[in-house]
């Protein structure tokens, strides 16, 4: 992906989570903890299960089609970072070849199994994450995080991470243009250039922090950023957080894919 | 109001590379006044303001904000008196959303939750911006930037204002509804810029900066209004008060 | 090359998390008792820093492939450890939540391999000694190329390893090491020299930074290298301990790792040694009850390999795909429902 | 020589996230031409300068420069035939000296040294600053950033010169030289601004953008005297046009 695509990307996906949707308005803590747990259920179905994860993916499916989250957008993002898992998983086929099931006459091997438990996986596990930014916001989800618990320094700084995230960015790509513009291509691409320039994007970084602590200042900062209360955990948060867990509970305990199929068998074969 | 004058007394400030930025800086301001600080790049305009505050303290002299002298150990005071805009609100927005950052103010003053809502909800109000609460401030405009940060500002109710170079990069609308905003603003003032129309507009009183030293102290519409002083000091006559000879 | 969610088994992830939170908050801890809170901006502002570093590419000398920078090593070299490390932890954050890279449950293994071994290892036992009281550029590169190198090939091979024990690929040891650390060593090398090349910079252009900034750095030379080894063998014997522990739940992985590790003659009576107490501990202690997967794999069992094996028939197999096919097709529909429903409501 | 017109056709841009940032842009500069574009915060001025060297491609429509017209193929080219200059002179200074920084475009251009010299030297005395060259650019003032910004691009010697804002920060006598500078520049010119008055005075052409569409376009002196054209694009008339009424 080129800079200016990452850039606007993330702008975009920042963008997508100040929508007012009543996925937006839940609670940031009752959705971190759903993500989680989702993420787990999911990520403790064995190796080589396969049909059991269909169901799954009502969860992605619902928070992205009342959550108002294009599909298309979030798609697009998965499998830019799919490398490293189909790159890692792509070998279980060729190393694990016996045969662990036949359908309708033809063998597949285990490796195939497991070679797409891995992607299914990977599908739904990224998609949870994309989509708890995408309807929580960056700095939901921080609050979120302080108050369940992580340090207060931590959350902070990473506060200050997203909010300078873009400033730098902005910065950083009139940097690569004023360099593209006078390089016409050549040389000057090169490794000792990029340090001067990284050194000086470095340089003018510290002078701004310099700027901002003085900001901080001025507004009587005294060593701790201090917050509002802004949510409290309503019904609806709890009844969301309720039917998740009813939600996984049922899907990892009962193979109800396979159920669905059998009932489907019998009446219709 | 004693607590609304501020006072320079033979102020000298040196950067610790060696750079002589404010020399033998001396003025008064009296409560309610409005005063416009203007002069060339690297004049030591910005240093001055950063004196406003204690950000930088004076290598010798003093600075009292009303009836406090200046030190290490008053400056936490005085900085819940005097308000500071900096010329760059991307450095001045340092929260991720705008009602967080307008909030942060009056947070740390130790307000209630009501109080701090109410002051928020006031400030954003001045400026126009209330529906822009709930924004993070990298997808404002560079305007509005400069709205909330003039917000965030307010919101702590300061009985001193000091902007540095408040208009560049506003639209030509925004820039006026900035001027009449700081005419409402009834408390002593003080605004660097090189906006010399904008000065003239605001402030009664102009002081004009040369090599960190003041060399003319006056009414603005004395002190701009002489070419020959403003032209000594790298500057020009306002551009409404030069007649434009049309092609 | 960062691990992915879809690669773990929970064990892994949850141990991983534990000592990366643990690490965090000993981390948060100690900046918290010595901060100068200039630094709670900086850090901030440098992780953004991070960001806009790694996306400017440049041209790998004599390759024409290009290349960007990590980050770790120079956090490290600028904040001190602590600092660095939270830095770090708030880049792979953001990195897992916007950009997707590996993901939540993997964010524990990342924060670990990309933020521990730099900031906790690499800087204080050999960029420190290395680089020693000398600014000299030699020096300099020496001690960053060698540091950011070591730093990587640490992460990588626990990138193998984390893997490896969440039993998910089937890649073996041996041919998974020889993949990933010569690619490390490259990337590792090109980050070392940047490093180098950003250190010397700033540190000719402006040296007062790494100064100012250094000095107000909690950390420094107070801490002993003796510490700092004993930390990390506890940390490792604790981690090791709590892993097995958990990977036993899931002994497809561990044992197999082991397996390949070490030949397989090696691990005696597994048939009737290991397996059985793996199981019953299985059973007491399993994640959430594993339905229809029975011959969880000791390996023996697995290389008899029974026809129906994993133990589904061909009947309940095609149940599963009727199914599957059904649930999936009603999951679209609700989605397409309630967008068509949205859709006419604005 | 038609190598110096800039022509667009029914140019659309749309940024990745959505944001239609140029609508049906149609206009043809011709040799020698001086151009100014206003507009306000947010109409499409700087998008529309980052199509003059292909930063960004049309969504739909054509862009020719001289005989070119813009392609992935032929932006490598384009971007020696137009300079552009950056709102913020700081992101445009990369190298850690100020002869560094004009030398990088001409090294690039595959000069030799002795006529890479040649260019700095002529380049830094056009904007009377040769005897910055040995000075890193973050020690310099904001006057003297925006003029090394404009050497390194002078260096380049662009038969076309496009400017974002030139004058934000620059005190009244370093404005005035710039426009001194730019009168002299005998090329076409196309410079984006909030300032007026500069626009009167530089360029005999004007475009009022506004969302994204240009509104209007005709001789400066007709346009920046429409009061009521400027009103509704939020916009107001030139400072020395306006009538000062003294306090
Ligand atoms: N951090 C610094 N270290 C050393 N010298 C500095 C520093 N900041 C400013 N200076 C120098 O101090 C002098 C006054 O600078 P200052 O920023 O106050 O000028 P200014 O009047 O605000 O100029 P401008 O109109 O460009 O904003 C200049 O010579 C400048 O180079
Ligand atoms: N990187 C970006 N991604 C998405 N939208 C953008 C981006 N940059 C600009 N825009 C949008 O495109 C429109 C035009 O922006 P542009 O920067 O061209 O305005 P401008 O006329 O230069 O404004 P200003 O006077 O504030 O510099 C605005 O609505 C802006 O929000
Ligand atoms: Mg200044
Ligand atoms: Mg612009």
């Amino acid at each position: 992906m080129t800079f200016d695509e990452r850039y606007f990307d993330i702008g975009r996906l920042d963008r997508l989570s100040y929508k007012d949707t009543c996925v937006h308005r839940l609670d940031p803590r009752a959705k971190v903890i759903a993500t989680v747990m989702f993420l787990f259920t999911v990520i403790s179905f064995p190796k080589y299960e396969v049909v059991a994860l269909a169901p799954f993916f009502l969860f992605p499916v619902l928070l992205m089609t009342v959550g108002e989250i294009p599909i298309l957008f979030i798609v697009k993002k998965m499998i830019i970072v799919s490398p490293f898992a189909i790159f890692i998983g792509i070998f279980n086929p060729f190393l694990d070849t016996r045969t662990a099931v036949v359908i309708a006459g033809i063998p597949v091997s285990a490796g195939w199994l497991s070679f797409l438990s891995i992607l299914l996986k990977f599908a739904l596990t990224i998609s949870a994450a994309l989509l708890l930014i995408a309807t929580t916001s960056f700095p939901a989800v921080c609050h979120a995080l302080r108050r369940l618990g992580f340090p207060a320094l931590f959350v902070s700084q990473l506060l200050f991470l997203y909010r300078y995230l873009f400033v730098l960015m902005e910065e950083a790509m009139r940097i690569i243009r004023a360099r593209e513009m006078r390089s016409f291509g050549r040389r000057s691409t090169g490794m000792k250039v990029f340090a001067r320039l990284i050194g000086t994007l470095f340089l003018r970084t510290v002078d701004r922090a310099d700027r901002i602590y003085y900001a901080m200042l001025s507004r009587g900062f005294q060593g701790d950023v201090p917050t509002l209360k802004r949510s409290r955990i309503a019904a609806a948060d709890l009844a969301f957080m309720a039917a998740t867990v009813a939600f996984l509970a049922v899907f990892r305990s009962f193979r109800v894919t396979e159920e669905i199929g059998r009932i489907a068998q019998e009446l219709f074969l | 109001m004693s607590h609304h004058i501020v006072e320079f007394k033979d102020v000298f400030f040196r950067y610790p590379d060696g750079t002589e930025a404010l020399r033998e800086i001396h003025f008064r301001i009296v409560h309610g006044e409005s005063v416009g600080v203007v002069g060339a790049n690297g004049a030591g305009k910005s240093t001055l303001l950063q004196h406003m505050n204690g950000y930088l303290m004076p290598t010798s002299g003093t600075v009292t904000i009303g009836d406090v002298v200046l030190t290490k150990k008053t400056r936490r005071e005085i900085r819940k008196k005097v308000g500071v805009v900096f010329q760059n609100p991307d450095d001045q927005l340092f929260m991720p959303t705008v009602f967080d950052d307008v909030a942060f103010g009056p947070l740390n003053l130790g307000l209630d939750e009501a109080s701090v809502r109410e002051r928020v909800h006031q400030a954003l109000s001045v400026v126009r911006s209330l529906d822009l609460r709930d924004k993070p401030p990298h997808h404002l405009s560079a305007g509005q930037k400069s709205a909330v940060a003039i917000a965030s500002v307010m919101a702590m109710e300061p009985d001193i204002l000091a902007m540095d170079e408040p208009a560049a990069n506003l639209d030509p609308r925004s820039r006026r509804s900035l001027i009449t905003l700081l005419k409402t603003f009834k408390h002593s003032k003080i605004i660097a810029s090189h906006d010399l129309d904008l000065i003239l507009d605001v402030c009664g009183r102009c002081i004009v900066m040369r090599d960190g030293r003041v060399v003319a102290d006056g009414p603005s519409a004395e002190i701009l209004s002489d070419r020959s002083l403003l032209e000594e000091n790298d500057l020009e006559l306002p551009l409404s008060l030069q007649r434009q000879v049309m092609a | 090359m960062h691990m992915a969610d879809a690669l773990l088994s929970p064990a892994v992830g949850a141990t991983l998390w534990a000592g990366t939170a643990a690490v965090g908050g000993y981390a948060s801890k100690r900046l918290k008792e010595r901060i100068d809170d200039r630094l709670i901006p900086l850090m901030g502002v440098l992780g953004a820093f991070i960001f806009a570093a790694q996306m400017i590419n440049f041209t790998i000398p004599g390759t024409g492939s290009s290349g960007h920078l990590g980050g770790g090593m120079i956090l490290a070299v600028i904040l001190g450890p602590h600092a660095a490390f939270l830095v770090m932890a708030s880049v792979l954050t953001v990195q897992a939540l916007f950009f997707a890279d590996g993901g939540l449950l993997a964010l524990g293994c990342n924060i670990w391999n990309l933020g521990i071994y730099p900031c906790y290892l690499v800087y204080p036992l050999i960029y420190k000694p290395l680089l020693g009281k000398s600014q000299k550029q030699s020096r300099i590169i020496i001690a960053s190329v060698t540091s950011a190198v070591v730093a990587l090939q640490l992460g990588s091979f626990s990138v193998v390893l984390e893997t490896l024990l969440s039993g998910k690929s089937e890649l073996p040891f041996g041919a998974f090491v020889l993949l990933m650390q010569p690619i490390h060593l490259a990337i590792g090398l090109v980050e070392g020299f940047v490093t180098a090349g950003v250190i010397s910079y700033v540190h000719g252009a402006r040296p007062d930074v790494i100064e100012s900034v250094s000095s107000s750095r909690p950390l420094g030379d107070r801490v002993s290298l003796k510490k700092i080894v004993i930390t990390f063998a506890v940390l490792a014997v604790i981690t090791g301990g709590v892993l097995s522990w958990f990977a036993s739940t899931n002994p497809d992985g561990l044992e197999w790792a082991v397996e390949k590790a070490y030949g397989r003659s090696e691990l005696p009576e597994k048939g009737q040694g290991i397996a059985p107490v793996l199981k019953a501990i299985q059973e007491k202690t399993a994640f959430l009850p594993d339905y229809n997967f029975k011959p969880t794999g000791s390996a023996s069992e697995k290389e008899e390999a029974d026809p129906g094996w994993p133990g589904i028939d061909a009947g309940t197999s095609a149940a599963g795909l009727v199914g599957a096919a059904i649930v999936l097709g009603m999951i679209v529909f609700v989605g397409m429902g309630i967008r068509a429903f949205r859709r006419r409501d604005t």
